[in-house]
């Protein structure tokens, strides 16, 4: 059987397809590296023990209704260490899950949702573009959370960003300060916040952000917002006194 | 003075098997048994076919019953327990009660001298209410386990417990309480595909317009029960094997919806039913796990009695003198059961009499 | 096909054999170990305490009275009534509380949608949280069904990694803070659950006529399956007991449906970014189902996404002329409404999306009156008369003879 | 479940504009296209044992039922390499409720038995497609090319649609004497069954000019039917069109029953399958051999007149190798040829993978093109390239059009597609005549 010699056009016929997983330009050592990221993860052990695919997962899976998505895949491609099939996960499946862990039913005790929080972490940590894409609408929301204390503010009702909502939400942006101040708790009168977080229990959360690196995952996503953050918070913290 | 007797704790197949086996050597068996009849499992549920070829059970049963009862080397003692063994192998004295709500008349303890003794207690099923998924076993009366389809089947009428009606479309659920590290049994309890093959067969020759399904990880049909129940199950009685497990069963007006994911095709499926079926493993009966405390028998993790010799003794225990057999020792199908009791029998057999010293190698 | 309360079969939730992994889940007895060996305190339950059993049987107690409120950023942002509703019935049976603004949010519905953070950020600031209702003396009680069942995995993340419980304790330490757990992470539906009697001791309304489907929120009864209340009398112990029983004791009938243990479609991200998902699910798994099998006047939930989804995601549906228009309210509301408080006052029905007047017309509540009387409050606001209205204009003091 | 890697996005339901009022206020609401997009949801709820009893009554059909879901199909099936296909797919779809007749998926199939030599529940899709096929010939769903060759067939006795009377023109500028049945009848050993594509189509008719040169050199008795021969139509009985094959069949015979012959040889696998195994079931048993069988037990009389430095690889047609079993002599023929190195694929013998021709693709070409990511024979040209032939070798009528146009669709236009009898002939030195026989 003679050897060819020039490479003939086309890809290797006995394959079904040569890229399966549709990355075959991404070099395997990043692919490895991150799922060695996801494996390193204190959690991953206690989130992994094996798959025999029953299906009971996706069978309670809400995403696996709509999405083709699924539980079990997820835990299958790590439980096989299938590099490949994990980094095409983290690039077009972790952001479908629904994060409700219906799948903790997992009779092996895996905990597939456990498992993609853990991706989600690395992709966001190494700034792959599922993550960018997913939280391009999402900065202002984490904006939000890390500089307020709290998630989701009244003054984010607005029409224009819900009007699938239906005009009564826009009755709440129109009424929004008046029907602040007709509530009868007293911490719940504001319009930018939830409720009002004291100043000290603000510098202590910077301080958790900063410690703990939560702020830096930021930067790899939305450099922007990652630099309005890092200013708000390194001033609010020599303001009092505390340095890292 | 040696003795010629051994205790055979467990009036079951097993049991049966063992004591059939130790008088056939020409010693004495002595069966305890807690219920007022002899059968076990088999007889205790009215198990209608016997798999793998599904010929009526009770018959085999009682045939199996009294080749015992007939040999005057054996004596049957129904509605008793062992309340202790003392003693050392080859010289044990077992101590005798009547069991509590047995129908026999309550009368003192008893002793029985023995040499050796073969534990047969077998096997309880998993209840379901323990199930890891929502099968809703205390919900819905149209949820059902094997032993209660056994039942029906062995009455020739199955019939949905909600309305009395014969059902259209039947499934089955299988590794329920089995293969499942939540609930702490991670073993396969073996039989649970074959039987389940089997009864689908027999209700698809019971009610021929219903539809029947087995939702399943693989199929676990060992040796022959793979040409003689799941192939024959597949294709003259057109079972439908799906592969996947059900997460959940829910009420749908009259009807109950099930719902997992199709496997092959990726994909949740969520179908109507008119009787689930739970596929059941396993587990120790309370017998075995009373039986193993009292004679300081050790159990395996999973509360069977430990084989400490296995694989290839599989009778042995941690105890000399006392063998096990049987669903006790674990998952077992009847071939198992009556292998296995030959070899505790013929084990405990060989503590009766020393062997003639020329024979014995060194 | 409903459910009633007792004709369920109650056979007792068996004690399984020893294998049985899921028997020794004790976080409350290891957090206790933890503190013997010194490596963290736990915030002991001194006062009365309703002791309710979990799923596999393990005893919690819930503290009745002198409670730290954990609110809800979801539920005093876009459902303020929730939290209000929470506040007016603990007033109303004559507990303490203490509504804290040294309080963060649990910051885990960003966790979970977009993941920029990590478990030590996570476990950093439920402990710190936890520290402030130590300092304070009173026990935490979680509003937020999705920080309830962060906080469980947290827990158990903790009681599993020394070197997360070094981390976290550093950083405390920097804040000059314990690391503390409370000796039991309570959810508020349990205590509406545990309390239920009182509350239907205080019942003005009438609800034997009011139909309900109830949506168990994921995190409560999925993460940590073994900590959530189970009892033999609900659904055979089969399904979690809060808010089913809550709404039995107040006389409703709890009516069942094909979807019961599906998620609402909240998704963290998606009721957010992407919202075709969450419209579908809601509606399609959830509302139409409900509609079709069980036709409810209401639907219980006792999570803050959950009311979210379930009550926005309607009204894009009818875009395609799906089976909608069916009110939400928590189980809290719930009970507010059964004890007489003010729809819009007290339970702020105005910030929802889905219809709510056909179920106070069948309360028997007059909601044109009742909005008449808050634009009343509301006037009296812009003329200055007061800043904010308190928990008095709340019960309508300033009303005058009725 | 993603189809060759590819995740399969949801399916939406959007309106470009939509006014919605509110049922609290009444007030309305723009909420154009994104603002208003739902999802179909994904749950397959129809289970049941309807769909195999249907196709197991037909005859044929029952085995479709006996899979158990191993697999080990889907990974040797032809159409599942350029596609999403495979008997354990259909099967999963009958049993969640999909109407195999109405399925796109029902005219894929090339009946090539590859799932078949694998399947160890045995379930023959070349039996159960066809006999579907059968029952969906009066339905919606039979694509217009396969419609218009079974018409083709009927009308004009084969599938190109030439007039019978021009059937045996290709013998013209043969050079050697082609001897015609009809003018004279006297008995003959080889009836030679030239069938459509050898008769009609120019590639065909060089191939079959090459065999009449080497036949003669070799002095063989043989003889053809000329506008008499009608095609035998077993690929349209595989497309479904039994009825057709029998009545082909019926007037095949009544001509065949005017003469005397000993054995009847071939050139086309399909028409050698029919008459070896279809034939008989219906009466009719004759002495059948594919050309390539009458001619390498006489390699050793050929006298070649030169070399042919020629790498070449060879294509075993599904019919007369997989579902016959002869792989040997199409061998034996190219390795006596002075001067060929034989090359064999990675996919060959018994193994081979399908050039997309048999059981109806040969005419299903743009229908199927939907459904693949490029065509079967492309993806077979490709890997006889990649042996690095010269010359890729056939003995089917079918394949040497369909590996032509596929060598220039894939970048390959310098790899020669032939038949045997070809580079036979041109080793005899072709068209120059008797020289090339050694006495006797």
């Amino acid at each position: 059987m003679t050897v060819t010699t020039a490479q003939p056009p086309g890809p290797d016929a006995h394959y079904k397809v040569p890229d399966l997983t549709g990355y075959g330009d991404v070099a395997d050592e990043v692919k490895v590296r991150l799922f060695e990221q996801v494996k390193a993860d204190i959690r991953f052990g206690d989130y992994l023990y094996g798959c025999y695919e029953c299906g009971i997962c996706v069978g309670a899976c809400p995403s696996a209704k709509f999405y083709d998505f699924s539980p079990r895949r997820i835990a299958q491609a790590a439980a096989r260490e299938d590099v490949d099939l994990v980094y095409q996960q983290m690039q077009e499946d972790i952001w479908e899950c629904s994060q409700c862990f219906s799948c903790l039913r997992c009779p092996r005790g895996n905990n597939p949702g456990g498992i993609v929080t853990i991706m989600r972490e690395v992709a966001v940590r190494n700034g792959l573009t599922s993550a960018k894409e997913a939280l391009v609408a999402y900065s202002r929301i984490i904006y939000k959370i890390m500089s307020t204390g709290t998630q989701v503010s009244p003054d984010m009702l607005r029409p224009d960003a819900f009007p699938d909502w239906g005009p009564e939400t826009g009755d709440v942006a129109d009424n929004l300060e008046l029907w602040r101040r007709a509530l009868p708790a007293e911490t719940m009168h504001t319009t930018t916040t939830g409720w009002a977080v004291a100043e000290r229990t603000l510098v202590e959360l910077f301080v958790i952000w900063m410690e703990t690196g939560a702020l830096d995952l930021v930067a790899r996503v939305d450099p922007g917002l990652y630099s309005i953050l890092q200013e708000l918070v390194e001033e609010r913290l020599e303001e009092e006194g505390i340095e890292l | 003075m040696f003795s010629d007797t051994v205790v055979v704790i467990g009036g079951g197949p097993g049991g049966l098997r063992a004591a059939h086996g130790i008088a056939g050597t020409g010693n004495r068996a002595v069966l305890i048994e807690q219920r007022d009849y002899l059968g076990g499992t088999p007889v205790a549920e009215k198990y209608s076919g016997l798999t793998p070829r599904g010929e009526p059970a009770a018959p085999q049963i009682q045939h199996l019953v009294d080749s015992v009862t007939a040999d005057p080397l054996t004596e049957v003692r129904l509605g008793t327990e062992v309340v202790a063994l003392d003693g050392e192998p080859g010289a044990f004295t077992v101590t005798l009660r009547r069991a509590q709500g047995s129908g026999a008349e309550a009368v003192g303890d008893q002793t029985v001298e023995c040499g050796a003794v073969v534990i047969a207690t077998g096997f309880g099923h998993f209840d379901p209410s323990r199930a890891t998924q929502m099968y809703g076993y205390f919900e819905f009366p149209d949820v059902i386990t094997q032993a209660e389809l056994e039942l029906m089947l062995s009455e020739h009428r199955v019939l949905r417990p909600s309305n009395g009606q014969p059902p259209e479309r039947i499934c089955f659920v299988q590794c329920v309480g089995s293969r499942d590290r939540q609930i702490g049994n991670e073993y396969c309890s073996k039989v649970c595909c074959g039987v389940a093959s089997k009864e689908a067969i027999e209700i698809r020759q019971l009610l021929p317009s219903s539809k029947v399904f087995i939702f399943y990880i693989d199929m676990r049909t060992y040796g022959y029960w793979e040409n003689e129940i799941y192939w024959p199950a597949q294709e003259q009685h057109h079972v439908q094997y799906v592969k996947g497990l059900i997460t959940e069963v829910l009420p749908k007006g009259d009807r109950l919806l099930v719902r997992g994911e199709d496997t092959t095709m990726g994909r949740p499926m969520e179908v109507l039913m008119d009787l689930v079926v739970l596929s059941v493993g396993m587990e120790p009966s309370t017998g075995t796990r009373d039986l193993a405390k009292l004679l300081g028998v050790r159990q395996n993790k999973y509360g069977f009695i430990e084989a400490t010799g296995a694989p290839l003794d599989p009778v042995s225990t941690n105890r000399e003198g006392v063998f096990a057999c049987g669903a006790a020792l674990g998952p077992a199908d009847l071939e198992d059961t009556v292998s296995s009791a030959a070899g505790a029998a013929l084990k405990a057999v060989g503590y009766l009499r020393p062997r003639p010293v020329a024979t014995a190698k060194a | 096909m409903s459910i009633q309360g007792e004709a369920l079969g109650c056979a007792e939730v068996a004690e399984g054999p020893v294998a049985d992994r899921r028997q020794l889940e004790d976080p409350r007895g290891e957090l206790l170990e933890l503190e013997r060996q010194g490596e963290l305190i736990v915030q002991k339950i001194d006062r009365e305490a309703i002791i309710l059993a979990t799923k596999y049987g393990r005893p919690k107690r819930i503290q009745k009275a002198h409670l730290w409120h954990h609110k809800s950023c979801g539920q005093c942002g876009h459902i303020p009534g929730y939290s209000t509703s929470i506040f007016w019935v603990m007033r109303k049976l004559g507990y303490d509380y203490c509504d804290p603004a040294d309080q963060t949010s649990c910051t885990a519905w960003n966790y979970y949608a977009s993941a920029t953070s990590n478990s030590a950020a996570q476990a950093a600031v439920a402990v710190r949280n936890f520290a402030a209702a130590y300092e304070s003396g009173y026990f935490p009680l979680i509003h937020c069904g999705t920080s309830y069942g962060h906080y469980k995995e947290v827990r158990e993340e903790l009681i599993r990694h020394p070197e997360l419980r070094a981390q976290v304790r550093a950083i405390m330490a920097k804040l000059g803070k314990p690391l503390v757990l409370p000796e039991e992470i309570v959810h508020y539906s349990e205590w509406f659950y545990a309390l239920r009697a009182e509350i239907a001791a205080k019942q003005v309304r009438d609800f034997s006529g009011i139909a309900v489907a109830v949506h168990p929120a994921c995190h409560y009864y999925k993460i940590v399956s073994g900590d959530a209340i189970y009892s033999a009398d609900i659904y055979g112990g089969q399904r979690t007991a809060v808010v089913t029983g809550l709404a039995q004791a107040l006389g409703a009938e709890v009516r069942d449906y094909s979807t019961w243990f599906d998620c609402c479609g909240f998704g963290f991200r998606h009721i957010l970014v992407q919202r075709d998902f969450t419209r579908s699910f809601a509606t399609l798994r959830k509302i139409e189902v409900m509609k079709e099998e069980a036709n409810p006047d209401v639907v219980l939930t006792h999570d803050t996404g959950c009311v979210t989804t379930l009550d926005k995601s309607q009204f894009a549906a009818q875009a395609h002329g799906r089976n909608v228009g069916l009110a939400v309210l928590s189980d809290a509301q719930f009970a507010a409404l059964a004890m007489g408080a003010h729809p819009y006052r007290v339970c702020q029905l105005h910030w929802h999306s889905a219809d709510y007047r056909p179920l106070l017309e069948k309360m028997g509540i007059d909601w044109e009156r009742a909005w008449g009387e808050f634009q009343s409050d509301l006037r009296r606001l812009e003329r200055g008369e007061k800043r904010y209205l308190d928990w008095d204009d709340a019960d309508g003091v300033a009303d005058g003879p009725r | 479940m993603p189809s060759a890697g590819r995740k399969v996005p949801p399916v939406v339901v959007e309106k470009e504009r939509a006014m919605v009022a509110s049922t609290i206020s009444g007030r309305e609401v723009e909420l154009p296209a994104m603002w208003n997009r739902m999802f179909e949801p994904r749950v397959l709820t129809d289970y049941g044992p309807d769909g195999f009893a249907a196709i197991s009554a037909l005859p044929g059909g029952e085995s479709l039922e006996w899979c158990y879901g191993c697999g080990k199909c889907v990974a040797v099936c032809p159409v599942d390499m350029v596609g999403d296909y495979g008997p354990r797919k259909i099967h999963r779809k009958v049993q969640a409720g999909t109407q195999l007749q109405a399925h796109a998926g029902l005219w894929l199939c090339t009946t090539c038995g590859n799932c078949l030599r694998v399947c160890p529940k045995q379930v023959d899709m070349t039996a159960v497609m066809p006999a579907v096929r059968e029952t969906a010939l009066d339905g919606a769903g039979v694509p217009a090319e396969l419609q218009d060759i079974f018409e083709k067939t009927f009308r004009y006795g084969n599938a190109l649609g030439q007039a019978q009377r021009r059937r045996a023109q290709w013998a013209d500028r043969a050079g050697v004497p082609v001897r015609v049945m009809a003018k004279d009848p006297r008995p003959v050993d080889v009836l030679f069954y030239v069938e459509d594509y050898w008769s009609f189509h120019p590639r065909g008719q060089d191939a079959a000019r090459a065999f009449a040169r080497v036949a003669s050199a070799l002095g063989i008795d043989w003889a053809i039917l000329g506008a008499e021969e009608r095609t035998i139509g077993d690929s349209q009985r595989l497309a479904g069109e039994k009825g057709l094959f029998d009545a082909m069949a019926d007037d095949v015979t009544a001509v065949l029953a005017r003469y005397e012959f000993a054995r009847i040889v071939t050139p086309d696998p399909h028409a050698f399958n029919a008459m070896l195994r279809e034939y008989p079931r219906r009466g009719h048993t004759f002495d059948v051999l594919h050309y390539t069988q009458l001619l390498a037990p006489l390699r050793g009389q050929i006298r070649w007149a030169k070399e042919l430095p020629l790498k070449v690889t060879f294509h075993d047609p599904c019919y007369l190798g997989r579902q016959n079993g002869e792989y040997d002599a199409p061998r034996a023929l190219l390795e006596a040829i002075p001067g060929v190195e034989l090359l064999e694929m990675g996919r060959c013998r018994d193994n081979a993978y399908c050039c997309g021709g048999g059981g109806g693709g040969m005419w299903l070409d743009s229908f199927s093109g939907d459904h693949m990511t490029e065509r079967l024979s492309e993806r077979r040209v490709r890997e006889a390239a990649q042996t690095g032939a010269d010359v890729l070798a056939v003995c089917c009528p079918y394949e040497v059009p369909r590996f032509a146009d596929a060598a220039k669709s894939t970048g390959y236009e310098d790899l020669r597609v032939c038949d045997i009898v070809e580079l036979i002939d041109e080793a005899m030195a072709g068209g120059a005549g008797r020289e090339g026989v050694t006495g006797g």
